[in-house]
């Protein structure tokens, strides 16, 4: 039972990645005015700070850190590059933020999430360079800061692990992409309905994948926890 | 990944100093920026257009990546241009799909210059760049080991896959998680050899950037 | 009897990798691929495994074309046992034991059945008793023959083996060399890429050699190294070598210098 | 001069890996390290390189003992140039050139010393035209001569390599056999461990070879293959087999066959 529930996830999580790729929630180059662009980068640019800091004097104690955590940002890109030609004929894009985070903390996942949005970037053309900043801040900041709340919470309430993978990676999920959605409102603000009308618009237009795409990332999360548990 | 990173290092600007590049690519983010209207974004992809050709890369590839965004656009300017006027009456004015085609231009202008600068830029330029404008060393050598890894990964994430098939695995869920474990653990079982590799070397500090040709120096 | 008939490939980058390739294989012959890094070995492999389609030209198996649909690809490598570089990335099962089922499996088999045959794959290569053992404790002599007893398992026509005696030592050579004869003898075809023409004499039929994407030569042992032509190309086994000055045709080294001993004393 | 004195040493597990191994290389030397695997090939490399502390025993380096603090290993890796048995373990850096520079950043160099060394060592290795390139576009050979050059950009003393001919070509493996020689020219000690004896032959002054955890002989070339009682635990090189019977030294495939033309017309 427990076990197809986690494949009809899976088929659904790559069903719904093929038709939604493009959108996945990266603000394109150029899409956003010049000084929002400006702003977001100067928004995320304390927390990239701070997380390579926190990183170094893991590092410094840790030297074995530095090549795992490369290791880490490369295989969170690699997966989401992981051709499933029967399923889908296109690639995935599994966002792994949650997981990063009950393994590494906020701090290594905003500069590993910030590295993977790079080379989203410069290798698969997803993103872009002046929106970085602002993507970053929805998936590299937002994303992890919210998942880490969620997992310290659930787990001083006693919840089981794989439950509140779930639920971590769920609000992960959904706080990013209502972060990228608010991101999108303050840039264009609809004349009716202002900067909360357009975030509904926004929300609303995304909310069709992304929820659900959220739902399996939560099972999907649950599973490897699940797994690294059993390992 | 794979293509854009072999077409990066194989046409005619690959070897070109990358500040070069990058100055041409911040004029173009640029023009966006300050002028955001249809001629500025349409006349950067048509410079981008013409740079790519230069290059010699390969156009059908540069439109088949640039065709990637158009979706997000599509769905991106949807809310610009129309809002709710209460409820399920849409509204539009002049200005509102005005803003929505500005963005949109805005948008594909940004993408044809950034595309252009991923296909004819190898990413050890890139790390150069950052670099140059003091990024802070930590990250640059965290982003060098992840673009050395994402190689490996994905050279071994194929063998897996092609090893499956060969022994009549089906292809689906069930290989596609066997494939991402297998590609986990296997590099995890060689991390000790990298780590001593590492040592050997004198540590994981201090990567070297290379020298670039310039341009205009190539030319006299 | 496989056959490519003038046969075209190109690297995913669009490079010609090889370049009008025509020959055939009888059933149960053994095969020596021989041929630099980059003369094409790997794509020629590839071919065979159905993982890309030529430019131009026809690859098929006892006159039966290869089709690129899945179904027909899926029965096609049934056929075929294929045994890659790397047996670490062969090996993805959590005991040796599983992963020599995994095909058997996969072909639609109870689990009873794929382990009675599993057992007798594992015994034919010599590591029965390695079976319980994850894949990553074992000793790369073992990984490959634990590698080649899943694609023994399912019993196939014909082997395909990537360079297997990379790595080896003479004792695990030696006892690949025994597998491949005990191959030979069941009447299945076995194709071997390899550098080491020493290993390969002791067993090949008859020899292919790639260079710069074509096909050189292809022909049988027993004429093959008469014509000097191919010296520049690739080294001459020391004990075909050896079977020339002394007229006779030693294969391994113990019988050459055997037979050396025999004639220098003669003389 | 390298010296080990009653050195032994464990695997993690415990199991005893070697076993009061005591031998002294002299600078200048080109040693071939022989065993089967699962001999203690690879943990006297790890000794060596002071990856693991031996149970018992002192190893030395010009009479200087290895301490285990991190600034002491530290130097006594400097005086080393390894080279792992698969090159992807060690390349690092985006590109080749990058990557040879590497080490001599680390050392504290500046760029511009440190660039003009890689290209020393990438000229002196074959690989000064891949210098650009990332490491994932290379071929095994490529890669293996990039590694060598990483490790010959420092200028070590002694190079240490682990199996360097395994999955190499004919081609390349005379290419590495060349370096080799090169380094002895420039009174490098080398240090190669490997399972090709005739590859080995061609190079190696002296041959230290384990068995079991145990150190079976050392010894110098000349008199090395004499005693007949190696037999059973490894192979003897052709080219020895043959100038043993025609009462000549050569070292190389072509030698010995012309050495043997020789003998036989002239008889």
């Amino acid at each position: 039972m427990k076990k197809t529930a986690v494949v009809l996830a899976l088929a659904a999580f790559f069903w719904l990645n093929t038709y939604t790729e493009p959108a996945a929630m990266h603000i394109m180059e150029g899409f956003l005015p010049v000084w929002w662009s400006v702003f977001w980068w100067i928004a995320v640019i304390p927390f990239i700070i701070w997380g390579l800091k926190t990183l170094k004097t893991a590092i410094d104690e840790n030297p074995e850190a530095k090549l795992m955590i490369g290791f880490a940002g490369a295989f969170a890109f690699v997966l989401s590059a992981l051709k499933i030609p029967s399923v889908t004929g296109s690639s995935s894009h599994p966002v792994g933020t949650a997981l990063g985070t009950m393994l590494f903390g906020p701090a290594a996942m905003t500069v590993l999430g910030t590295v993977v949005l790079l080379f989203q970037a410069l290798l698969l053309a997803h993103g872009g360079i002046t929106t970085l900043g602002a993507n970053a801040f929805s998936m590299a900041v937002a994303g992890p800061f919210a998942a880490y709340a969620v997992y310290k919470g659930l787990k001083k309430a006693g919840v089981k692990p794989s439950t509140n993978a779930f639920f971590t990676a769920f609000s992960a999920n959904i706080v990013t992409y209502t972060v990228t959605s608010l991101q999108l409102a303050l840039a264009f603000p609809s004349e009716a309905g202002g900067v909360y009308g357009s975030f509904l618009e926004f929300a609303g237009i995304f909310a069709v994948t992304q929820i659900s795409l959220a739902v399996c990332e939560g099972l999907l999360t649950a599973a490897a926890v699940n797994w690294l548990e059993k390992h | 990944m794979n293509q854009i990173d072999t077409v990066s290092r194989q046409t005619r600007f690959s070897l070109v100093h990358p500040m070069e590049k990058a100055v041409l690519l911040l004029i173009c983010l640029l023009i966006i920026g300050c002028w955001r209207t249809p001629i500025a974004g349409l006349s950067v992809a048509c410079a981008a257009l013409f740079y790519v050709v230069v290059a010699q890369a390969s156009i059908g590839f540069y439109l088949k990546l640039l065709a990637a965004p158009l979706l997000f656009i599509t769905m991106g300017i949807l809310p610009i241009a129309f809002s709710f006027d209460g409820w399920l009456k849409i509204a539009f004015s002049e200005k509102s799909l005005n803003d929505a085609v500005l963005t949109a231009s805005s948008a594909f202008g940004g993408a044809s210059a950034l595309y252009a600068f991923i296909l004819t830029t190898p990413f050890s330029q890139t790390a150069w760049l950052m670099k140059k404008i003091r990024i802070s060393s930590l990250f640059i050598d965290i982003a060098v080991l992840v673009y050395r890894f994402i190689f490996q990964l994905a050279e071994r994430k194929t063998v897996i896959w092609q090893a499956q098939l060969l022994r009549g695995g089906r292809p689906g869920i069930q290989m596609a998680a066997r494939t991402a474990a297998h590609t986990f653990t296997s590099t995890m079982l060689e991390m000790e050899t990298r780590q001593q590799a590492a040592e050997l070397r004198g540590g994981l500090d201090y990567f070297a950037v290379a020298d670039w040709h310039s341009f205009w120096r190539n030319k006299k | 009897m496989i056959q490519f008939q003038n046969v075209s490939a190109s690297y995913p980058d669009g490079t010609v990798a090889l370049k009008n390739i025509s020959f055939s294989i009888k059933p149960g012959v053994n095969v020596a691929v021989l041929g630099e890094s980059g003369s094409g070995k790997s794509t020629l492999f590839q071919l065979l495994a159905g993982l890309i389609k030529p430019v131009e030209g026809v690859i098929s198996l006892n006159n039966e074309r290869l089709h690129y649909k899945k179904k027909d690809l899926h029965y096609w490598r049934t056929q075929f046992g294929f045994v890659l570089q790397n047996p670490d990335m062969q090996l993805f099962a959590p005991s040796v034991e599983e992963d020599v089922m995994y095909g058997l499996l996969q072909q639609g088999q109870t689990p009873e059945e794929a382990r009675v045959k599993a057992r007798e794959a594992l015994n034919a290569c010599g590591v029965d008793h390695l079976r319980h053992k994850p894949p990553h404790t074992l000793s790369a002599g073992e990984k490959k023959r634990a590698a080649i007893a899943g694609a023994a398992a399912m019993n196939p026509d014909i082997f395909v083996m990537d360079e297997p005696e990379a790595g080896l030592d003479p004792v695990n050579t030696s006892r690949l060399t025994a597998l491949i004869h005990n191959f030979h003898q069941q009447n299945k075809t076995v194709i071997c890429a390899t550098h080491n023409i020493d290993f390969a004499y002791e067993w090949a039929d008859e020899w292919l050699i790639l260079n710069e994407g074509k096909l050189l030569v292809y022909g049988n042992s027993k004429h093959f190294f008469e014509k000097d032509s191919l010296r520049s190309i690739i080294e001459y086994p020391w004990a075909y070598e050896i079977g020339r000055m002394t007229k006779t045709f030693p294969l391994t080294k113990k019988d050459a210098l055997q037979q050396l001993r025999k004639t220098m004393t003669k003389k």
